[in-house]
C-alpha cells in the first residue's frame, strides 16, 4: 500500500509544556471549522481543524449546538413526564434512553414489568439497535463518498421504522416503553411483516459486502487508518464497537444480561485492527446478530401476557430518596442513566452517560492530530458519535 | 418585547469583545510584508439586506416565481431533530428530487433554509449566519412544535421558543416530528406560495431588518460578529 | 462481593455506609482528601478500570454538591460509586484527568453547568456546551429555568386556561357560598 | 493492494439498475399506520373536561377552555390544544378519565401562519375528526387506578343479631392506596352540597397528615364523622374515575380521616372560637345537622347561640332516624362534642311552642333558625292503613334509638323504596333475628332495581342480611284478617306489579298491571315513604304572617323566611341528607351573621 507521508520537519513542534505553538498569523497553517454546517459532520456538532498543508494538527471539538437542558428540565417534571423527553436525547436510537429511564425508575420505585414487557423492551431494542447500525453504516459510506450505501441503508432503516410505526404509532420518537411495562401488545402477523423486512435487509447487506467491504478504495482508505490503540480503551472510556474492534469482547448484554438478554443465544462481535475498517466491520457483524436476535426474539416471546405492571397513579407518584445506575449495551457502547430520587415527586438529578459523550470528545481530539483532512470525516463516522447525547 | 429582569442579564450592560481575528490589526506574511487588516472592513458586507425588487412587469414576475417555485435548494443543515427525517426525502424511497426540491452543503447555493425543530442558542446564532449568506431570494420552513412555540423544550434556559422572533418564517410544519410525507406536503404548499408570490418573508428580514437583530440579539449575549453576515 | 471489598478498603480509608443498590452496583460516601489514593487502588489493584461516569447533585438544602464517581470493573462486571461532597459555597474539586484522560470532559462540564471548580484539569474554564452564558451555572438547583426561559424568549400569546375546579366554582356558585 | 476481485465487485450494485424502483408513487398524505398517533381527536359528548389531561402534559400544550355551562360531574371545559407545544406523546390519550381523548392517524397541517396551530379536538371541526384509525388507549386505563379498594365489612352472621356498625374503615394502607386514585380535578367539589375541599383533604391523606386532614374538613363540614358515614356522597357520582372504573370513596376516606385523629386532638385543632364576642343572641330549633352547623358557625364568629331540642338527646335525623349500625351514636356525639365546645348551649327535652313559645324567642334573640327537620311519617292512605299493625318508619326508628320497645312481629313488610325503608327493614330485621331467631321483613318498594331510590350497598347489604326486596310493586290494601281470633290484625300487603311510575309530563301518577296481584303476608306493616314537617310549633299568628309555598316554608336562597328575624335550615325546606343540611346550615348561619354584624355596624 502506497502511502503518503508528509514531511513534518514544518511542521509546529511541542514547546516545553508539551502544547503545540500554533501561530495563525505565520500563514503556515489554516483554520479550518468542520461543522456544524458540514456534509461531513456527524450531525450538528462541530471540530475546529488546524491544518498544515492537508495534515490536521490540532482539533478541538465543539459541542452544544443542540444543547436544550434536558437533565434541568428532568428534574422539573414530574416521572411519568420525563418520560416522553427522554427519547430525545438521542435522536437516531432514542429506544435506549426509554428503557434506561423505565428501567431506573422500576428500579427505584421497587416495580417489576411483566414477562411479556420484557421481550418486547428486548425486541424495541434490538430494531433500534438495526436502525442506528444503518446510519452508521450509511454514514461511513457516505463519508468515503459512496453515496448510494447511504442510500440502501436509509431505505432499509425506513422499512424499519414502518415496523416501528405500526408497533408503536410513532416512526422516529417512539415513546413506548412507559416506567412500568410497555405501551401495548405487537400488532397481528406482525412477525411476518418484520420478517420480509429483514429479507430486504440482508439483500440489501450482502450488497453493501460487495460494494464496501470489498471496495479496493473501501480497504485502501481505512486499513489501517484511525487506529485506537487497546491501551487507550480504559483512560478514554472506550465501549462497545469501537472496543470490540480492537479485540475487547466485552458486550454488556453478555456479560451483565439485562432484559432477556440471558434467554437470547448470540455472540460477541469482534475485530482486532482497531482501525476504521475494523470499526466498520464489527457494526455490519453486528447487524447481523440484531437481526439473528429480532427473529429469536419474535419466535421464542410470550403470545400474550399483560404488558403493564400496577403502577401507583403517575399524577402525584412520589419515589423514595435513593440513587442507581442503569446502563445497556447501545449500538455506540455502555449507555446509562444515573438516577437520583429524593422522595419527591420529581427526579433529584438524571445524568445520561451516552457513549458519544467519551468518544467525540477526549478520544476524538486525541485521534484528530497527525490525520489527513480526507480522513477525518471517516474517523468521526467510525467512531460513530451522536451530538444530541454529548450535550443532551 | 418583554420587560427584562435585571437578574436574568447579568451582562447586558457590557459590551460583548468582538472575537480576536475579528479585529483589526497588522500582519506579518511569510516574504515579511507587513499587511494592515480590518477584518469588518474587508471581509463583511457593510450594508444591511435590500428589499428584492419585483420585476415591473406581472407576467416576468410570475415567471419568474415558477421557475423559483420549481428549485427549491435546501441548506444541508441539521439544525435539530427533525433533521433525520430529512435523511428518507434524499433517498429513492420518497425521492424528493422529482419535486425540484435537492439539497445543497453550503447556503451560497441554497434558497430554502429548514429549521428543522427547537434552536439552541448557539444554534441560532450559526442559523441566522447561515440565512444571511443564502442569496435572495429566499425562504424559511419551520418543522413542528419546537419552531411555533417552542414545543418540549417550552420551559428550557437555552432553545427559543417563537422562530418567528428571529427570522422570518414562511411556512411551519406542524409535527414532532413531522414525517416525510408531512415535509413533502409543507414544501408543496410552500411551492404554492411562492407562485403566488407570497413567500416574501425574505423581505420581510429586510424591512424589519433592526427589529429582528435587536431581538436576535436581545438572546445571544455573546454576539461577537459583524451585524451583517453576507 | 462488594461488601468485602468495603471491608477491606474501610480499614485504610474514611469511606461511609455501603448503600447497595444491586448485587452489582453499591455506593458509598468517600472523604475527599482519601478519594484520589482510593481511585488508584481501585484502578490498579482491583479492576476497578472503568469511569463509567462522573457528575454531581446539588443537594441545595444541605449546602453541598455531591461528586458521583461511578467506577466500573469490567471483567467482574460491579460498579463502585464514589460519593463525594464539596462545600457548596466555594465547589472545588481534584482533577483525575491524569488518571482518565477523559474526567477532563466531564470535569469541563461540571465547571460550566454546576460551577465546580477543577484546577489544572485542562481546558476546565473553555466553554463547553454553552455559548455566551451569563447567568449562574444552570444546573444548579437554585436555577429557575422556566422563569429565565420566560424572560429571555417570549412565548406566543392568546393562551388562557381554566382549573375545573374554580371555573365550576365561579359558574355555579358565584357567590363562593359553601 | 486489493485484488482483482476487490476492484469489480463494488460493480455488482449495478444490478440495482434493472430492479423495480423502490419509490412510492404518491408519498404525501400516505397513510399512517393504523396506531399511529396523529392529530388529536375528542368526543366531546364523552368528555368531562376533567382536565387531567392538562396535568399531565408536560409540554403545557393543553388549555381547559369553556365551551359549555357546567353541569355536575362535568366542568364544562374542553382542552384545547396547542401544536406549537404537542409533542405526540399520547399521555393526556392514556391519562383520559373517560376515554374520551384520542388520536386519529392524520398528520399533515402545514399554515404560513403560526398561530393556527391551536383548536379544541371536536369542536373546531377537522378533516380527521371521523378518522377511524389512529392511537387508542390498549386496555384498561393504567396510569391513574381504575379499582376501589373494597371496604372491609362485617359479614352478615356476624352482624345480623346485632346493631353493631357494620363498616370497618380503611387501614392507613388502603386509604393511602384509594387516596393515590384521585386526580384533584376537583369536579366532586361542585357537586357536593357543602363544596367540601374534597381534593385537598385526600391530597392530605397521601402526605399522611391526618391533622391538616381533619382542619381542611372542619373548614366545611364540622360532622365530618357522620358524613363519613351516612353522607350520601353525590360527589362520587360527579367523580372522574367512575367513568372507567369504580369512583374515588371520597365518603369512605373522609372517615379514615376522622377516625384517624384522637377525640382530644380534634378538639385541639378545631379550637375554640377566635372571635370576640359579639354579645348577639341567636336561637336555633332543633339540633339536627343544619341548625348544628349554623350554630358552630355563628359560635365561631361570636355570637351566643342557643339551641333548643325537643328529643332528650342532640342530633335530630342523624341520632332519630339513622339505624345504630351505620352510624354508632357516639360518633354523633363526638361531633356533637366538638360543637359543644365552641360555647354553644344545647338545650334537650324543650319542645318549642309547647314549653317555650316562638314569640318568646323572637323577643330573647336576636335571631331565630328554624332546623325542625321532618319528623311525621307520610302514609300512602291506601285502604287499611288505619288501625293497629300499621307504623311510619321514622317513628320506630326514633323509638328504637331511644330504647323504646317496639313491635317485633314475625313477619313485617315494609312500602318504600329509599334509604329509610331500608334503615326500618335492617333494624326490624336485626331485632327479629334477636327475638324470634330468624328474619322476616319484605320490602315492597315501586321502582325497579334499575330505578331505586336507596343506595346499591344498602340493597345488598339487605340481601346479604336475608331481606327480601320485591321492586316494581305497588302497595293496594293493607289485608286484614276478617274474622277469627285475630281479627283486625294485619294479614298483609296487596300489591300490584307496577308498569310506570311517572307519566309523559314526569308527574307522579304510577299504572299498574292489576293482573300481577300478590298478597306478601305481614304481621306488620311499616310504612317509609317519606315525612313531614311539624309546623305547627310555629302557633297560629306566626303561620298565617309567613308566606308559604306547597306547604313548605318559603324562604330566600340565603334560608331566610318572610320574616326578618326567621330562618328555617335543614330537611324542612331543602331536604334530604346530613349533607345538605350542612350546608343548608352554613348558608343560613352566613346570612345571620351578616344581618348580626350590620345591627352591629348600626348600634355602633
Amino acid at each position: 500500500m502506497i502511502r503518503f507521508e508528509p514531511d513534518r520537519s514544518q511542521y509546529p513542534q511541542p514547546g516545553d509544556d508539551g502544547k503545540l505553538e500554533i501561530d495563525l498569523e505565520t500563514g503556515k497553517y489554516l483554520k479550518l471549522w468542520h461543522g456544524p454546517n458540514h456534509p461531513g459532520i456527524t450531525g450538528n456538532m462541530s471540530v475546529e481543524l488546524t491544518l498544515c498543508g492537508d495534515e490536521v494538527v490540532e482539533g478541538k471539538v465543539h459541542v452544544g449546538y443542540l444543547h436544550r437542558g434536558f437533565e434541568k428540565l428532568m428534574e422539573r417534571r414530574t416521572f411519568i413526564q420525563v418520560f416522553p423527553i427522554v427519547c430525545r436525547v438521542c435522536v437516531p436510537e432514542p429506544d435506549f434512553n426509554e428503557w434506561c429511564y423505565a428501567q431506573a425508575v422500576e428500579e427505584l420505585a421497587g416495580i417489576e414489568a411483566p414477562e411479556m414487557a420484557q421481550w418486547t423492551r428486548t425486541l424495541i431494542l434490538e430494531m433500534g439497535r438495526f436502525n442506528s447500525y444503518m446510519m452508521a453504516m450509511g454514514g461511513i459510506g457516505g463519508a468515503l463518498g459512496m453515496g448510494v450505501i447511504g442510500q440502501w441503508m436509509t431505505y432499509v432503516r425506513d422499512l424499519m421504522l414502518d415496523r416501528f410505526e405500526e408497533m408503536t404509532g410513532a416512526r422516529i420518537y417512539h415513546m413506548f416503553i412507559l416506567p412500568g411495562g410497555v405501551r401495548g401488545h405487537l400488532p397481528e402477523g406482525f412477525a411476518g411483516r418484520m420478517e420480509e423486512v429483514l429479507a430486504t435487509a440482508e439483500r440489501y447487506l450482502a450488497d453493501v459486502d460487495k460494494a464496501m467491504f470489498t471496495n479496493a478504495v473501501f480497504k485502501a482508505r481505512t486499513k489501517g487508518v484511525g487506529v485506537i490503540d487497546p491501551a487507550l480503551f480504559e483512560p478514554y472510556g472506550v465501549t462497545g464497537p469501537n472496543a470490540r474492534a480492537g479485540g475487547v469482547a466485552k458486550d454488556l448484554r453478555k456479560d451483565a444480561p439485562y432484559l432477556v438478554y440471558d434467554q437470547l443465544d448470540f455472540e460477541v462481535v469482534t475485530e482486532t485492527a482497531s482501525d476504521i475498517w475494523a470499526r466498520a466491520m464489527v457494526r455490519r457483524r453486528d447487524i447481523d446478530v440484531s437481526i439473528a436476535l429480532i427473529r429469536q426474539i419474535l419466535a421464542k416471546m410470550p403470545k400474550d401476557g399483560p404488558v403493564m405492571a400496577k403502577l401507583p397513579n403517575v399524577l402525584h407518584w412520589k419515589i423514595p430518596r435513593g440513587e442507581t445506575y442503569v446502563a445497556g449495551e447501545s449500538s455506540r457502547g455502555e449507555y446509562g442513566y444515573y438516577l437520583v430520587t429524593d422522595g419527591s415527586g420529581y427526579p433529584r438529578r438524571v445524568n445520561v452517560r451516552g457513549p458519544s459523550y467519551t468518544h467525540a470528545m477526549a478520544l476524538l481530539e486525541h485521534l484528530i492530530p497527525g490525520t489527513n483532512i480526507a480522513d477525518v470525516a471517516a474517523l468521526m463516522v467510525s467512531l460513530h458519535t451522536y451530538p444530541p447525547e454529548i450535550e443532551r | 418585547m418583554k420587560d427584562i429582569d435585571k437578574s436574568f442579564r447579568k451582562d447586558t450592560e457590557t459590551e460583548f469583545p468582538l472575537r480576536e481575528e475579528l479585529k483589526p490589526r497588522s500582519v506579518t506574511a511569510p516574504d515579511g510584508q507587513v499587511i494592515e487588516i480590518d477584518p469588518l472592513q474587508d471581509y463583511f458586507c457593510q450594508e444591511p439586506p435590500k428589499v428584492h425588487k419585483q420585476s415591473y412587469f406581472r407576467i416576468v414576475e410570475d415567471f419568474y416565481n415558477w421557475a423559483r417555485a420549481h428549485s427549491l435548494w435546501i441548506l444541508g443543515f441539521g439544525t435539530g431533530c427533525g433533521a433525520i427525517e430529512m435523511r428518507p426525502l434524499m433517498t429513492p424511497r420518497f425521492d424528493a428530487y422529482r419535486y425540484g426540491i435537492q439539497w445543497r452543503p453550503t447556503p451560497r447555493q441554497a434558497n430554502l433554509l429548514v429549521i428543522s425543530g427547537y434552536l439552541s442558542v448557539k444554534t441560532l446564532k450559526r442559523a441566522i449566519r447561515a440565512y444571511e449568506q443564502m442569496p435572495q431570494p429566499k425562504y424559511v420552513v419551520g418543522l413542528g412544535s419546537c419552531t411555533i412555540n417552542g414545543g418540549m423544550y417550552w420551559d428550557s434556559y437555552n432553545t427559543i421558543k417563537r422562530l418567528d422572533d428571529y427570522l422570518p418564517v414562511d411556512l411551519y410544519i406542524a409535527g414532532c416530528m413531522p414525517r416525510p410525507e408531512a415535509l413533502l406536503a409543507g414544501f408543496m404548499d410552500l411551492k404554492k406560495l411562492i407562485r403566488k408570490g407570497k413567500a416574501e418573508g425574505a423581505n420581510k428580514y429586510a424591512e424589519n431588518f433592526d427589529w429582528y437583530k435587536a431581538n436576535q440579539k436581545s438572546v445571544i449575549k455573546d454576539w461577537d460578529m459583524p451585524d451583517y453576515n453576507w | 462481593m462488594m461488601r468485602d471489598l468495603h471491608d477491606h478498603l474501610k480499614t485504610r480509608y474514611r469511606l461511609g455506609d455501603l448503600a447497595e443498590r444491586r448485587a452489582n452496583l453499591a455506593f458509598v460516601d468517600v472523604a475527599r482528601a482519601d478519594l484520589r489514593a482510593l481511585l488508584v487502588e481501585l484502578r490498579d489493584v482491583h479492576g476497578f478500570t472503568h469511569l463509567s461516569l462522573l457528575t454531581a447533585v446539588d443537594w441545595i438544602e444541605e449546602g453541598r454538591f455531591q461528586l458521583t464517581y461511578l467506577m466500573n470493573n469490567r471483567t467482574a462486571n460491579r460498579s463502585l460509586g464514589l460519593r463525594v461532597f464539596l462545600d457548596r459555597a466555594d465547589p472545588v474539586g481534584d482533577t483525575i484527568h491524569d488518571l482518565w484522560p477523559t474526567a477532563a470532559t466531564y470535569q469541563r462540564e461540571l465547571r460550566e453547568m454546576f460551577g465546580i471548580a477543577f484546577p489544572g484539569s485542562p481546558r476546565v474554564d473553555e466553554e463547553f456546551i454553552l455559548e455566551g452564558w451569563t447567568d449562574m451555572p444552570p444546573y444548579r438547583r437554585d436555577f429557575d429555568t422556566l422563569a429565565y426561559s420566560q424572560q429571555t424568549f417570549s412565548d406566543r400569546e392568546g393562551r388562557e386556561t381554566h382549573d375545573p375546579r374554580a371555573h365550576m366554582a365561579k359558574k355555579l356558585n358565584p357567590e363562593g357560598q359553601r | 493492494m486489493g485484488n482483482l476481485r476487490d476492484v469489480l465487485s463494488p460493480f455488482t450494485a449495478w444490478k440495482h439498475l434493472i430492479e423495480t424502483p423502490v419509490t412510492i408513487r404518491n408519498p404525501i398524505g400516505r397513510e399512517a399506520a393504523d396506531g399511529y398517533r396523529g392529530f388529536h381527536q375528542n368526543d366531546i359528548e364523552k368528555c368531562i373536561g376533567c382536565g387531567s389531561c392538562e396535568v399531565i402534559c408536560q409540554n403545557a400544550a393543553i388549555d381547559m377552555v369553556p365551551v359549555s355551562a357546567p353541569v355536575d360531574g362535568d366542568s364544562g371545559l374542553r382542552p384545547k390544544i396547542d401544536y406549537g407545544r404537542c409533542c405526540w406523546c399520547a399521555l393526556c390519550v392514556d391519562v383520559c378519565m373517560t376515554g374520551s381523548l384520542t388520536m386519529s392517524n392524520e398528520y399533515t397541517w402545514v399554515d404560513a401562519d403560526p398561530d393556527a396551530f391551536r383548536f379544541i379536538p371536536g369542536v373546531d371541526p377537522k378533516p380527521w375528526d371521523d378518522m377511524e384509525k389512529g392511537y387508542r388507549r390498549e386496555g384498561a386505563r393504567v396510569l391513574t387506578g381504575a379499582e376501589r379498594v373494597e371496604m372491609g365489612e362485617l359479614p352478615p352472621e356476624a352482624r345480623i343479631d346485632n346493631f353493631d356498625e357494620i363498616v370497618v374503615g380503611y387501614t392507613r394502607e388502603q386509604a393511602m392506596i384509594e387516596a393515590d386514585r384521585c386526580v384533584e380535578c376537583g369536579l366532586c367539589v361542585a357537586t357536593c352540597p357543602a363544596h367540601m375541599d374534597i381534593p385537598d383533604y385526600i391530597a392530605a391523606i397521601r402526605e399522611g397528615d391526618y391533622d391538616l386532614g381533619l382542619q381542611i374538613l372542619y373548614e366545611t363540614n364540622p360532622f365530618s364523622e357522620v358524613c363519613g358515614r351516612v353522607c350520601t356522597h353525590k360527589c362520587e357520582t360527579a367523580c372522574a374515575a367512575r367513568h372507567e372504573g369504580d369512583p374515588i370513596a371520597i365518603r369512605w376516606l373522609k372517615r379514615h380521616i376522622v377516625d384517624n385523629v384522637s377525640e382530644d386532638r380534634r378538639l385541639e385543632i378545631v379550637g375554640t372560637p377566635q372571635a370576640l364576642p359579639t354579645g348577639r343572641k341567636v336561637a336555633i330549633v332543633g339540633a339536627g345537622p343544619a341548625g348544628l352547623t349554623a350554630a358552630y358557625d355563628l359560635a365561631r364568629q361570636g355570637h351566643a347561640v342557643t339551641v333548643y331540642e325537643a328529643q332528650d338527646k342532640p342530633g335530630g335525623m342523624m341520632r332519630y332516624g339513622i339505624p345504630e349500625y351505620r352510624l354508632p351514636y357516639d360518633a354523633l356525639d363526638r361531633d356533637i362534642a366538638v360543637i359543644a365546645a365552641q360555647g354553644v348551649t344545647i338545650k334537650t327535652g324543650v319542645r318549642i311552642g309547647r314549653e317555650i313559645a316562638m314569640d318568646k324567642l323572637r323577643g330573647e334573640f336576636d335571631a331565630v333558625v328554624l332546623s325542625i327537620g321532618l319528623h311525621i311519617g307520610r302514609s300512602t292512605r291506601i285502604p287499611g292503613t288505619e288501625g293497629p299493625g300499621v307504623e311510619a318508619a321514622i317513628d320506630l326508628l326514633a323509638r328504637i334509638t331511644a330504647g323504646e320497645e317496639v313491635p317485633v312481629p314475625e313477619r313485617v313488610v315494609v312500602i318504600g323504596g329509599g334509604n329509610v325503608a331500608m334503615d326500618i327493614a335492617r333494624s326490624m330485621a336485626r331485632l327479629q333475628k334477636r327475638k324470634h331467631g330468624a328474619v322476616g321483613v319484605t320490602v315492597t318498594a315501586l321502582e325497579d332495581f334499575a330505578h331505586f331510590l336507596a343506595d346499591r350497598e344498602e340493597i345488598e347489604e339487605s340481601f346479604d342480611e336475608g331481606i327480601e326486596i320485591v321492586d316494581a310493586r305497588g302497595p293496594q290494601e293493607v289485608v286484614r284478617y276478617k274474622s277469627g281470633k285475630r281479627k283486625g290484625a294485619v294479614k298483609g300487603l296487596r300489591t300490584w306489579a307496577v308498569t310506570s311510575i311517572f307519566d309523559g309530563q314526569g308527574r307522579f301518577a304510577p299504572q299498574y298491571d292489576q293482573g300481577d296481584e300478590r298478597l306478601h303476608p305481614a304481621d306488620m306493616v311499616v310504612e317509609a315513604i317519606g315525612q313531614a314537617a311539624d309546623v305547627s310549633i310555629l302557633g297560629e299568628d306566626l303561620t298565617e304572617a309567613l308566606e308559604w309555598t306547597r306547604g313548605r316554608l318559603a324562604v330566600d336562597p340565603a334560608g331566610r323566611s318572610s320574616e326578618p328575624w326567621l330562618w328555617a335550615a335543614g330537611d324542612a325546606v331543602h331536604g334530604p341528607d346530613v349533607i345538605t343540611a350542612v350546608a343548608d346550615g352554613h348558608r343560613v348561619a352566613a346570612s345571620v351573621g351578616a344581618m348580626l354584624m350590620a345591627m352591629g355596624e348600626v348600634a355602633r
